[in-house]
């Protein structure tokens, strides 16, 4: 099993598959489907400091491979993850990254300060698509020195790496990675969702309650590539690659595109075996294209692509 | 536990205006005890259509392993499953959530099911149960109109049943919660599925009385996992209570979350 | 027919669907599949000042839902289309929307300036997601003033209105959309492609030659039907809306978002009949959807969704 | 005219390692009368695989409305349409493009027909018609090694036929050009369809014979509006002039395109 073997900052993965944040509860559903040890390592729910109900439903739709969701960071805050969610998950050998969220600097703060406390959490992804309330609901993610200043103040009092878990909605995905890896990142997650809508034809109003919601699954999946692909190149910290992962070659593209570990979100949805299913396909297909570990696909795809200054090109 | 196979297409067939009735067969079947739990469907295999699609357990031959659902075609998915043919398969997940409490009615009592339009189905095989165990069952069976009726004989050879057509053009015409009084059905236990206004109705009107409503919400993984398909809880002021539809539901009791 | 008539500056559409710019040439194949008069209107390929032949193939590469492209804007110049391309549609009794692209202000400005004084064409259509060499190759569409800039410059010249098409590879649509709006827009066209790549694993490169390449098709529908309908609340201009329209469903999604116009891209491409076949199933569906005329669909999705500040949301 | 039509899946058989040979119906077929066109695929209704996949045709019975295409299981749309049976339907387009020139071999004259890989299919329609219209054909056919071989008795039925392999695992070993040289194989005029290395080598050593090539290259519309497939014109000095493969190919005849 060592071929698919790879060590991040904090964590120390059998195989570079996580399922991703949100969309693996706190691991105790899948449990009742399969060993939970399987996994390379598990991103659990975002946390709040305080519980949160989220948003009205409906908070799903589906669109052409993809799905929209705005669950509103539905969790039982701090204190519940802390007693109810990380001790049962004790009990399995994996990794834990504890997916962190908020609306303003000092929730974050809070919050990375007690989680990363607790045994069992290995690292800490922040999930800087949250608005910020302080500047008028704007994402942290969307401006480079307001990212950078959340991953300071967070790198201050974690005990644990910090991935900053990136937006895609961004004219510069590269800028905000800088500055954040600037600021003491020690990886990056990324791609979290696309912001996106669907509307009802009959009812004329959106089908998520909240209008708009976040797109994932294989939809975004170029996106995703092409985003790891010019930030790899920028970065000298590690990526969390993910966005419309479904199969182990989708893996080995993500690797090959400077991805260091994949997280499997919407997959588990469509099938909840997904993450076994890929974990297992991963060594038929080394085998398949010659390659001894995992490790050697990182970044393999080169630095071919024309470079862009700014997310756009001359079509 | 394994919950997962691909189930093969015995019959499918169309029994109303968009109504299918479909057979499959599978091992998985013998798990299928408990009327109001539902299946999670995988339409196919391509990835244009990423979400699997909840239908209810219609009814279930434990002998012979299979297991019939009937679904209305509405979008895409629906579209899609009406075109497979016997010998087909389909990825299926389940079953999954928590069905009907049949204790919750002595023998020698009478229960009241009440189902709106595409609700109904569950609502046989809790029917056929309840039966068995030899309670009296009464059905209220509400329907756009005529050409969607379905299921009347089979329910009928269980027990006393009223259609209901929202235009009367088959028969008691308006609402169920109109007829269940027009009639002045007595009843120990009421169990219904049914669109949210009409489980409303019920709620409201019979909320002194043993009654349990099975939800319907959009689904993203049908395991507890996404939060999608959450409610709130009755009286919760704290506001951050739920349940979720997929595994907490999709049947809950009276009084117990909010519509 | 007057159910599906609609009016936008410079364009009297006897339906509101034209194909999209790049994704029908100039016309001439497509008329072998059925007569162009069928069209609301026509969208030619991108002119360049001067005659050009774009990237290295591969230049398509197919990803979930969507393909990815880098053609490059070839095309035979200003003069080649001046010369060859737009006499021979003028055989047709339809508007023409000439798409302008360069690399400098002056470019669109001495393209436009002759184009639009072509007696069939009827609106111009400003490709603003080309890099702008005079800014080290950050794309005009996506800095507002420098998107305002060369709106004010184009607009100064033509002779007809002047559409302009954004690029969704920005934090902020609205913010552009508004600056070209005060800049003297006659209305959007939106959305043009998201910037995508795709892996070959054995061959570990790119599948495209340019490496990065432009996302359209169903995949990114999602994505353009949140930020049409995010634009349409805060201009006043019309907008023309695209990606990954398929059906007539997707045009009156389209419509209900905001649009008032839509185009038709990739779907071309998987039938070459697409879109008379939305036109011809347009009727129907109003008949479904008991509405009157398309015009009645325009906006009527509502302003119901989450407002949000900066295309990224609490989620 | 209509070119677009779903053809009926008469056969669907695999006739060497990962080779399908498939066989439909439609009235389009009567159209399908130069060799080297190509046939543009829709694999099935749902939308995750987009584009359309170009095939060759193999051959075609005109007066049974049918024609074959020979295609290796290669990414997805070709595996999916693998699984097709038959009764099943495709949507295809065609045919499309400019096919191999007949006419430029005279009666009495010979032909050489050089394929490679899945290259070969369209050849084989080629020498079908050349045979017809009382040409000499030789054939040279590579293949990767021995499982890949095909079709070499139908080849064999219609003129000399030489299976060169890769490996040298059947036939004889090497590539194509060694075994033209090697057997010393004399002709008028030469005919090819293969991977862009052989056709190179080709056109760089017979470069003033009668020489006429078939392009691949990937593909967005297939009928000459996206500009996906475009290739630069030999001597072009503007390096602005192009040929598209799917409307202007894909045979060229040698020297006219850089490949
Ligand atoms: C517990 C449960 C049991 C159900 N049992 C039945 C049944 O026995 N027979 C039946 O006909 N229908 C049943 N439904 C409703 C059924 O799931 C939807 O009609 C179906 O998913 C629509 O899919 P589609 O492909 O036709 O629509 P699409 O519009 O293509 O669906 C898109 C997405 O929205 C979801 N969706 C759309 N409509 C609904 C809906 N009304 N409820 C939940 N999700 C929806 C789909 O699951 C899918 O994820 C049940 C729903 C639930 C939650
Ligand atoms: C004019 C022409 C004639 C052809 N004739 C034949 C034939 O007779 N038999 C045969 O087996 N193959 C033929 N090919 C190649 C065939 O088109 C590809 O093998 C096929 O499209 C691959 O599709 P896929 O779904 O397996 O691969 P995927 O990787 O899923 O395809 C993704 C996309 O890339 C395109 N693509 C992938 N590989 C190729 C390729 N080698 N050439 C062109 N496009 C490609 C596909 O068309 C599709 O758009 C021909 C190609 C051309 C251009
Ligand atoms: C239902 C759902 C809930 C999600 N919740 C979170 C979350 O709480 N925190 C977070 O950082 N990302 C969240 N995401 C984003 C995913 O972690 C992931 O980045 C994204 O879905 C792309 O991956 P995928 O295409 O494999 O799903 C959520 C995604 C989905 C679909
Ligand atoms: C092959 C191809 C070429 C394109 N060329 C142009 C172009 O020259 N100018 C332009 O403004 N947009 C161009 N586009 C973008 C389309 O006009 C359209 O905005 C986009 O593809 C989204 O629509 P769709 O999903 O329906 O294809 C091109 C798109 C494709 C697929
Ligand atoms: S559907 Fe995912 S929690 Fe219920
Ligand atoms: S494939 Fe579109 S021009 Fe040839």
């Amino acid at each position: 099993m060592s071929r698919l073997r790879v060590e991040l900052p904090g964590l120390s993965m059998r195989n570079p598959v996580m399922p991703a944040s949100g969309c693996f509860g706190f691991g105790k559903e899948y449990a009742n489907y399969f060993d939970l040890e399987l996994l390379g390592a598990i991103a659990i729910k975002a946390t709040t400091a305080e519980a949160r109900f989220g948003n009205p439903t409906p908070r799903v739709a589906e669109t052409t491979a993809g799905m929209l969701n705005a669950i509103g960071l539905q969790n039982p805050g701090l204190t519940g993850v802390m007693q109810n969610e990380l001790p049962w998950l004790n009990q399995y050998n994996v990794p834990i990254v504890a997916n962190v969220a908020g609306t303003e600097i000092d929730d974050y703060v809070e919050t990375t300060a007690k989680l990363s406390q607790v045994e069992n959490v290995h690292a800490i992804e922040l999930n800087i698509s949250c608005p910020n309330v302080k500047q008028g609901g704007i994402a942290f993610g969307t401006i480079p020195h307001v990212a950078a200043e959340l991953t300071r103040e967070v790198k201050n009092v974690s005990a644990v790496p910090v991935y900053v878990k990136l937006s895609p909605n961004v004219a510069d995905i590269v800028e905000i990675a800088k500055a954040v890896e600037a600021a003491g990142a020690d990886g990056l997650s990324m791609i979290n969702t696309l912001l996106g809508m669907r509307i009802d034809l009959k009812k004329r109003k959106p089908i998520l309650a909240n209008g708009y919601g976040g797109l994932s699954g294989p939809a975004i999946k170029p996106v995703a590539i092409r985003m790891i692909h010019q930030v790899s190149q920028a970065v000298e910290i590690p990526i969390i690659g993910m966005g419309g992962i479904q199969t182990a070659e989708d893996v080995v593209e993500f690797m090959l595109a400077g991805a260091s570990a994949v997280a499997v979100g919407t997959a588990n949805f469509t099938d909840p075996y997904a993450c076994p299913t890929i974990i297992n396909d991963l060594t038929q297909i080394l085998d398949d294209l010659e390659v001894e570990s995992v490790k050697d696909l990182i970044g393999g795809a080169g630095k071919n692509a024309t470079s862009t200054h700014n997310g756009t090109r001359f079509r | 536990m394994i919950k997962k196979d691909l189930f093969i297409i015995m019959k499918q067939e169309t029994i109303a205006e968009n109504i299918m009735e479909l057979t499959c067969t599978s091992p998985l079947t013998k798990q299928m005890t408990e009327p109001g739990q539902f299946l999670h469907l995988r339409v196919d295999t391509s990835e244009d259509l990423l979400l699997r699609r909840p239908i209810s357990i219609c009814d279930v031959d434990v002998e012979n392993e299979t297991v019939t659902m009937l679904y209305r075609i509405d979008g895409k998915g629906t579209k899609r499953l009406s075109l497979k043919q016997p010998g087909d398969t389909i990825n299926i997940l389940g079953p999954l959530g928590n069905g009907f409490p049949l204790e919750a009615t002595e023998r020698g009592e009478t229960a009241l099911l009440v189902g709106g339009g595409i609700g109904v189905p569950p609502l046989y095989y809790l029917s056929k149960q309840l039966t068995e165990r030899g309670v009296k069952v009464i059905h209220v069976l509400g329907f756009q109109n005529q050409v969607n009726v379905f299921y009347e004989n089979e329910f009928s050879a269980l027990g006393e049943t009223f259609i209901v057509t929202a235009d009367g053009s088959y028969g008691e015409k308006g609402f169920v919660t109109d007829v269940i009084k027009q009639k002045d059905i007595s009843f120990d236990t009421m169990y219904t599925c049914g669109p949210t206004p009409m489980l409303s109705a019920l709620q409201t009107a019979y909320r002194e009385k043993r009654l349990y409503l099975s939800l319907e919400e959009r689904m993203g993984c049908g395991v507890g996992a996404c939060f999608a398909c959450v409610c709130h809880v009755e009286g919760d002021t704290t506001q951050t209570l739920y349940r979720k539809v997929c595994t907490d539901g999709p049947v809950f009791p009276v009084g117990e979350v909010v519509l």
